[in-house]
């Protein structure tokens, strides 16, 4: 799944499908968490909280990246990456 | 002797310049002048006195029970302080030589003042631009020629040496507008610079083995048996450095250090007294105006290499193969300026070689001068003839400022037949050529024929060849005496006025000069100035042979130069036409100033100062700039990486973490 | 802290500063710079007559007026003052040269940005010259730099941009090394486990740099100084920089900031670090001695008056560092003598150049000629400082240049007699050399500027110098003048600083 | 061993989130990829309730697949016109990525396989009651978040009023 986000990351153009791409990635990252968690340290919860937090700020961050999706396709009306390296330098 | 009469000696013309320098705009033509003329006109009276008082007041401290004249330093304060024995003072000495020189430069300079009040204006009275500025670097030329004479050490001799140079470039350069005259200021300076420094190295070396400047020191080395190692002065004994007390005394280059010392200081000599190859800057130094010519070019300042070999003769006696250089570069100089002032056809520049020669001959005549024959009969000579020579040539070069105002042109090919025109100027004029061609009553038979007769005791070659300049002297001198006042009838121009004399404060001081010309040489110079101070009776010396073979010679060229210019003829025509390689060579002064010209455009400007210029621009900021290239290069090229492209970030990263991981799997297999 | 003399020349200053951000015209600014620098031309020579005094009455300590106050405590850095010889001969200078540069830049635009900038520059500078502290020291000869970077970029001309990069980069680059020095200095300042310091006369006396370290050392400092000293092959911001610099900043850097480098390598190169100077002495000699002649080459064949002068600077100040690195008494004097005396004739240039510059708005000889009929004030002086550049008695630079020359073929000979090769006293006789060449490249400008006809009409209804500028150019002939006629008081005046003691210090003799 | 339904039900939901993400990343329908989202994201809950982290499984589905896929599909109607198909990539990009993530994969697997064998069975665990992490979220001791949780919401916080001020209409 991890390997699937970065492919998507890597290859999509559109903005919300390396967002979703990114989704992918976060998720993968979260199950590592909880399945070592789960089968190296049963008992703790390190791992489960972490993830918990990493679904909250995963979706303080997907909130905060659509707005600035939107926001820049109101502006260019477009959301592909490659043309949108104005702000390199 | 109390101390402010050669004070103020000094101080008036200082004085002078500054205020004229400053003040000078302000105030009307004929004041300045006349404030000049008469601030010189004291300096004049105080020199006589203070000359007249060492050689025949009997003081004790100038002359001794023997008879000997003394040098007598009459103040020096401490100017520069360099370390506890090499000091530069200023101050005041006197012994024959400096109180002959305080005359002659003190009447020239006289002369000049007065004479440039009428020289210095056109026809209809009106004076010259700058005419203030004039009167003040004349004050300066002469503060400094003083300053040089008086010096009680070869430091303030190098001081007052550089000053009279830089004096000397102000007043070649007087007429600023003009190209040529601009440039030949420049490049007297330049040329002269190049000898003082020679001059400044040797009196480096000079100072650091003796560890002193001063004259009376350096001069007061026992002469006696020094063929080969050089005496330090022994007085001041922390002087005996460490080179000295290793034994030997040192050699560099297969010379010993004093010859390289006295070379050195003689190539400074050199260039102010415009010996061959440095002699170039004096013909054109003639772009200057004729009285200042007449003092600086002709009378004062170029003598100053020969009175700096006079100055240091005992330690030049010290070292025989120092003066057979001053005897070579003399008698080769003495020659080539001969033959090339015959072809000349600018009158200033036919006198300016044969200022060339005449100092020349008193360079040989030191050169030649041994305490063996004759007592050092050269010295006195040289001398001598540096006296006479002075008079006759600041004569000859007044004279021709006459004609050139008169005319209004260099060219004697527009003079002709100036003689009914011009009678004053034509009889000083003339009293002039007799007196350096060597015809007896005049001042320069005597002074010559001693010079010969110096020259015939050290070596029968140089004697027929200082002969011979001797001829050419004479015959070149007539010619352009003939070519000037005879020839053919002077042609009126339309719209000129008839050429006619001089106002009297022109005249005056031609008139002057001629009568010192007429009478010195009868002034018994022996007894005034000898090499070790004793009284030398030359008419004891005097050799009827010699005197009568050079005054054969003489009227000879007189002769020769009589039949050849005196009418119009076809024989120099003839004659040129005869031998046409060696007069072009002559002609164009056998190419000097072309080699120069070679020399610094195209050796040193072209193949130094540009490559370094442009080595400088291009290599060195080059790889400067380079740095600075090169970083910006650097950052232009991981530039693009900030694409904005977020996924190239990413695959960046990934890299990144892909090459970390492989290495830490690498490392753990 | 305030009741020694030499912090006022800081203060002052910072005065001036405070005062010029309550100006709200061009008259209010004039007056405050004109004061502020005539008080520091006061108290310099105020100092100078004390000092002497102090001297006189048989003060023998190296250092007189010295204080020190510290304001960093984990580094030991105090802010330490105290002057001797030297020192007051370049604040002399540098007061005399901020007065003269006030002067020159009567009718600059922007004056208010300007004098301020200019104003803190200098405030940099006195820091420097009273300094013995090497961190203090380190700090104001940043604060002199830095402003520079602003007055050439803002006010200059041409090229701006570029030579104030280019200046300020290579400084800021000498530095580096500069600073690299002064940290290893500091962390052998005292023996092993004593307070390390970073006060020159402590270091001096602790003498416990190891030599090892010294040969590192001594390069990263004189290296460092020598870039603002505008040694061979590290001078190449010079000539830009003053082309572009306005006429003040030209003088006061071609005339001030480029002494720091001599001042710099002689008080901490070469005071502290004395046997590696002494062994190392010969890489640097090659090089200033190359700058000298390689300079005076360099400028002969420059048409831009500027570049001409840039370059003289170069050979100068190659001369200048040439002579302290001879070791020797008289050669050190001269340096110093060289440093007062190119400092004032410098600044003389480019006060004469800005000034024509400013009429005839270009600096191509070329393109201009009988400045003499047009302008025949400026011209004068120009000749004049040409005079004293070339070295003509009677001004100052005949005086510095003998004294160097005297002392160097004496160490030169002293070398070559004692076998220790003949590598002083040839350079010796190279850097003589430039004597001629100097003469030529002064008189070619002189020739082709001042006389000859006049090349372009227009120039003829220029006019000559206002008030403003005679007063700026006489105060710094009077100066040259003085130091040329009366050479002996200031040779005395720094001649004491190298008394048997010091020297002792040196390790040489 | 456990039983053979769990082992059965595990492969069916590993091979779907393989299968959906594979199809996630390659549909070239932006609106088909949130939706292959969201069964990646269910079967990740199906996961958690598996290893017995049902509080964790709830606010995965709660959070992910009722929030932020309802936030995708807003904003992919909002910014893409209906059958509006992504381009074809290019064969070079895909097999630059496809060698990228494939490298990764094996870097990854191999780091797995080679450093935590897999355990043959689950460690019995409680399963954490919602006292005891509402305890370890809100406790200030060791091991307890309370920290972390604040700033959690504090950035929330932020997140909400930069989300407003950001996509606000000018």
């Amino acid at each position: 799944m991890f390997c699937c986000g970065l492919y998507g990351f890597l290859t999509r153009r559109n903005m919300i499908a390396m967002l979703v791409s990114l989704e992918l990635m976060l998720n993968a990252v979260d199950m590592n968490f909880v399945i070592f968690n789960r089968f190296l340290f049963p008992g703790a919860m390190e791992g489960m909280m972490f993830t918990l937090f990493a679904i909250g700020i995963a979706a303080a961050e997907t909130a905060l990246a659509i707005a600035i999706i939107i926001n820049i396709f109101r502006s260019v009306h477009n959301i592909d990456v490659r043309e949108l390296n104005q702000m390199k330098f | 002797m109390s101390v402010t009469i050669p004070i103020l000696i000094l101080a008036i013309p200082l004085f002078m310049f500054i205020f004229l320098g400053l003040c000078g705009k302000k105030m009307s033509h004929l004041l300045a002048g006349t404030l000049g003329t008469l601030g010189m006109g004291t300096v004049l009276v105080l020199a006589y006195y203070t000359a007249f008082n060492y050689f025949f007041s009997g003081q004790a401290c100038f002359i001794n029970e023997a008879g000997e004249r003394l040098q007598h330093v009459i103040f020096n304060t401490t100017w520069l302080q360099f370390t506890d024995s090499l000091v530069i003072k200023l101050g005041f000495l006197l012994d024959p030589i400096s109180a002959m020189m305080l005359v002659v430069i003190t009447t020239i300079s006289f002369m000049v003042h007065l004479y440039s009040l009428g020289y210095m204006r056109d026809h209809h009275g009106v004076f010259e631009k700058g005419f203030q500025r004039f009167y003040a670097f004349l004050s300066l030329f002469s503060f400094s020629m003083l300053g040089l004479v008086v010096a009680t050490n070869i430091f303030q001799m190098y001081i007052f040496w550089e000053l009279v140079g830089a004096s000397s470039y102000l007043l070649i350069g007087f007429y600023y507008t003009k190209p040529s005259a601009v440039s030949a200021s420049k490049k007297a300076f330049i040329v002269t610079r190049f000898a003082d420094l020679g001059f400044l190295i040797g009196i480096l070396t000079l100072s650091y083995y003796t560890g002193t400047f001063n004259f009376t020191d350096l001069t007061s080395v026992p002469v006696e048996g020094l063929a080969d190692t050089f005496r330090v002065d022994l007085s001041t004994p922390e002087t005996v450095l460490a080179g000295i007390s290793s034994g030997a005394a040192p050699i560099f280059m297969g010379a010993s250090v004093l010859t390289w010392a006295l070379v050195l200081i003689f190539v400074g000599g050199m260039g102010k007294s415009a010996m061959l190859p440095l002699h170039i800057w004096l013909p054109d130094a003639m772009e200057g105006p004729t009285p200042v010519s007449a003092l600086i070019h002709a009378a004062t300042m170029v003598v100053a290499g020969v009175y700096l070999v006079a100055r240091l003769f005992p330690l030049y006696l010290m070292e025989n193969s120092a003066l057979v250089i001053v005897t070579v570069v003399g008698a080769i100089t003495a020659f080539y300026a001969a033959v090339v002032a015959c072809t000349q056809v600018d009158i200033k520049r036919v006198l300016a070689f044969s200022t060339i020669s005449q100092i020349a001959f008193m360079m040989v005549s030191l050169g030649v001068a041994r305490p063996e024959y004759h007592e050092g009969l050269g010295y006195m000579a040289s001398m001598f003839h540096l006296f006479t020579h002075a008079m006759f040539k600041a004569l000859l070069f007044l004279g021709a400022g006459a004609l050139i105002h008169a005319i209004g042109s260099n060219d004697y090919t527009e003079m002709h037949g100036l003689r009914k025109y011009m009678p004053i100027t034509h009889w000083t004029f003339l009293i002039g050529c007799l007196a350096i061609a060597g015809i007896i009553p005049f001042s320069g038979f005597f002074s010559k024929d001693e010079i010969l007769s110096a020259a015939g005791n050290y070596s029968v070659w140089v004697y027929i060849w200082m002969s011979l300049v001797a001829f050419m002297t004479a015959f070149y001198m007539f010619r352009l005496y003939y070519l000037i006042f005879w020839w053919k009838e002077h042609t009126v121009r339309e719209g000129h006025h008839a050429p006619h004399d001089q106002p009297w404060t022109m005249s005056v001081p031609l008139i002057i000069l001629a009568a010192i010309t007429c009478v010195a040489g009868f002034i018994p110079f022996g007894n005034l100035v000898s090499w070790n101070g004793e009284p030398y009776d030359f008419m004891a010396h005097f050799d009827w042979s010699i005197a009568t073979v050079s005054l054969i010679v003489a009227v000879a060229a007189i002769l020769l130069a009589t039949v050849m210019y005196r009418k119009e003829n076809k024989l120099p025509a003839k004659m040129k036409n005869a031998m046409p390689a060696l007069w072009r060579w002559a002609f164009h002064r056998f190419y000097w100033d072309e080699l120069y010209m070679f020399i610094t455009h195209k050796i040193i400007f072209g193949c130094v100062c540009r490559p370094l210029a442009w080595f400088d621009r291009h290599i060195i900021d080059g790889t400067m700039d380079s740095f600075a290239i090169v970083t910006n290069k650097a950052s232009n090229a991981i530039k693009p990486l900030q694409s904005g492209q977020v996924q190239m970030y990413v695959w960046l990263y990934l890299i990144g973490a892909l090459l970390l991981g492989g290495i830490t799997i690498l490392c753990l297999i | 802290m305030f009741e020694n003399i030499l912090i006022y020349f800081v203060v002052i200053p910072l005065l001036m500063l405070a005062g010029l951000g309550l100006c709200r015209n061009i008259r209010q600014i004039r007056a405050v710079a004109v004061v502020g620098s005539l008080a520091l031309i006061g108290l310099s020579v105020w100092l100078l007559v004390d000092y002497l005094a102090l001297r006189a009455a048989g003060e023998t300590a190296p250092m007189l007026y010295t204080g020190s106050w510290m304001w960093f405590r984990p580094l030991n850095i105090h802010l330490a003052v105290g002057v001797d010889g030297i020192s007051i001969a370049m604040l002399l200078l540098s007061s005399v040269i901020v007065f003269a540069g006030s002067f020159a830049s009567w009718k600059i635009p922007q004056p208010k940005e300007f004098f301020l900038w200019l104003i803190l520059l200098s405030t940099g500078v006195f820091g420097f010259f009273i300094s013995i502290d090497m961190f203090t020291m380190f700090m104001f000869y940043e604060v002199a730099l830095i402003p520079m970077y602003l007055l050439i970029g803002v006010w200059g001309s041409g090229n701006k941009n570029y030579s104030a990069m280019k200046l300020t980069l290579m400084l800021m680059g000498g530095s580096a090394f500069l600073m690299l020095g002064l940290i290893g200095i500091y962390y052998h300042s005292a023996p092993a486990g004593e307070q390390l310091t970073w006060n020159l006369l402590e270091i001096v006396d602790n003498a416990s740099i190891p030599h090892g370290w010294q040969s590192f050392l001594f390069p990263m400092t004189f290296v460092g100084f020598g870039v603002l000293g505008a040694m061979f092959p590290f001078h190449t911001w010079s000539p830009d920089g003053h082309a572009s610099a306005p006429t003040a900043v030209s003088m006061l850097h071609a005339g001030v900031l480029m002494k720091l480098g001599g001042y710099g390598c002689f008080r901490v190169a070469i005071y502290t670090m004395p046997q590696a100077a002494h062994e190392l002495a010969w890489i640097f000699l090659i090089l200033t001695g190359i700058s000298v002649v390689y300079g005076a080459f360099c400028a002969c064949v420059k048409t831009d008056l500027k570049y001409i002068n840039a370059y003289s600077s170069v050979s100068h100040c190659g001369l200048v560092l040439f002579a302290i690195l001879m070791l020797n008494e008289t050669a050190m004097t001269g340096a110093i003598m060289q440093m007062l005396s190119h400092g004032l004739m410098t600044a003389l240039f480019f006060a004469l150049i800005g000034m024509i510059y400013g009429r005839t708005h270009t600096r191509e000889i070329t393109q201009m000629g009988g400045m003499m009929q047009i302008m025949p004030y400026l011209s004068v002086c120009y000749v004049i400082a040409g005079m004293a550049s070339l070295g003509l008695p009677g001004l100052s630079g005949f005086v510095a240049e003998m004294t160097i020359f005297v002392g160097s073929f004496q160490a030169g000979m002293q070398d070559y007699l004692a076998g220790a090769g003949s590598l002083r006293l040839v350079f010796t006789i190279i850097a003589c050399c430039s004597i001629v060449i100097t003469a030529v490249y002064i008189l070619r400008v002189v020739g082709k500027l001042l006389f000859g006809r006049v090349y372009d009409e227009h120039h003829l209804k220029l006019t000559d110098a206002e008030w403003w500028e005679r007063l700026s150019t006489v105060t710094l002939i009077v100066c040259v003048a003085g130091i040329g006629c009366f050479p002996n008081f200031f040779n005395n005046l720094i001649n004491f600083t190298f008394t048997p003691e010091i020297f002792s210090v040196l390790g040489i003799k | 061993m456990e039983s053979v339904g769990s082992i059965i039900l595990y492969v069916v939901v590993a091979v779907s989130i393989v299968v959906f993400s594979v199809l996630a990343v390659t549909t070239r329908k932006i609106l088909r990829a949130a939706t292959y989202l969201l069964f990646t994201l269910f079967a990740t809950a199906v996961v958690y309730f598996m290893l017995d982290f049902e509080f964790l499984g709830a606010v995965q589905i709660a959070v992910y697949a009722g929030g932020i896929v309802v936030l995708f599909v807003f904003a992919i109607l909002l910014t893409s016109h209906p059958g509006d198909n992504s381009s074809r990539l290019t064969s070079k990009r895909r097999l630059l990525g496809l060698v990228g993530a494939l490298a990764m994969l094996v870097v990854t697997g191999w780091t797995l396989l080679s450093r935590c064998a897999l355990y043959a069975s689950k460690p019995a665990m409680e399963n954490p009651d919602m006292k005891q992490i509402g305890q370890t979220l809100m406790g200030t001791g060791d091991g307890q978040y309370l920290l972390p949780f604040e700033a959690i919401s504090v950035l929330l916080l932020a997140c909400i009023i930069g989300g407003v001020v950001v996509a606000r209409k000018r």
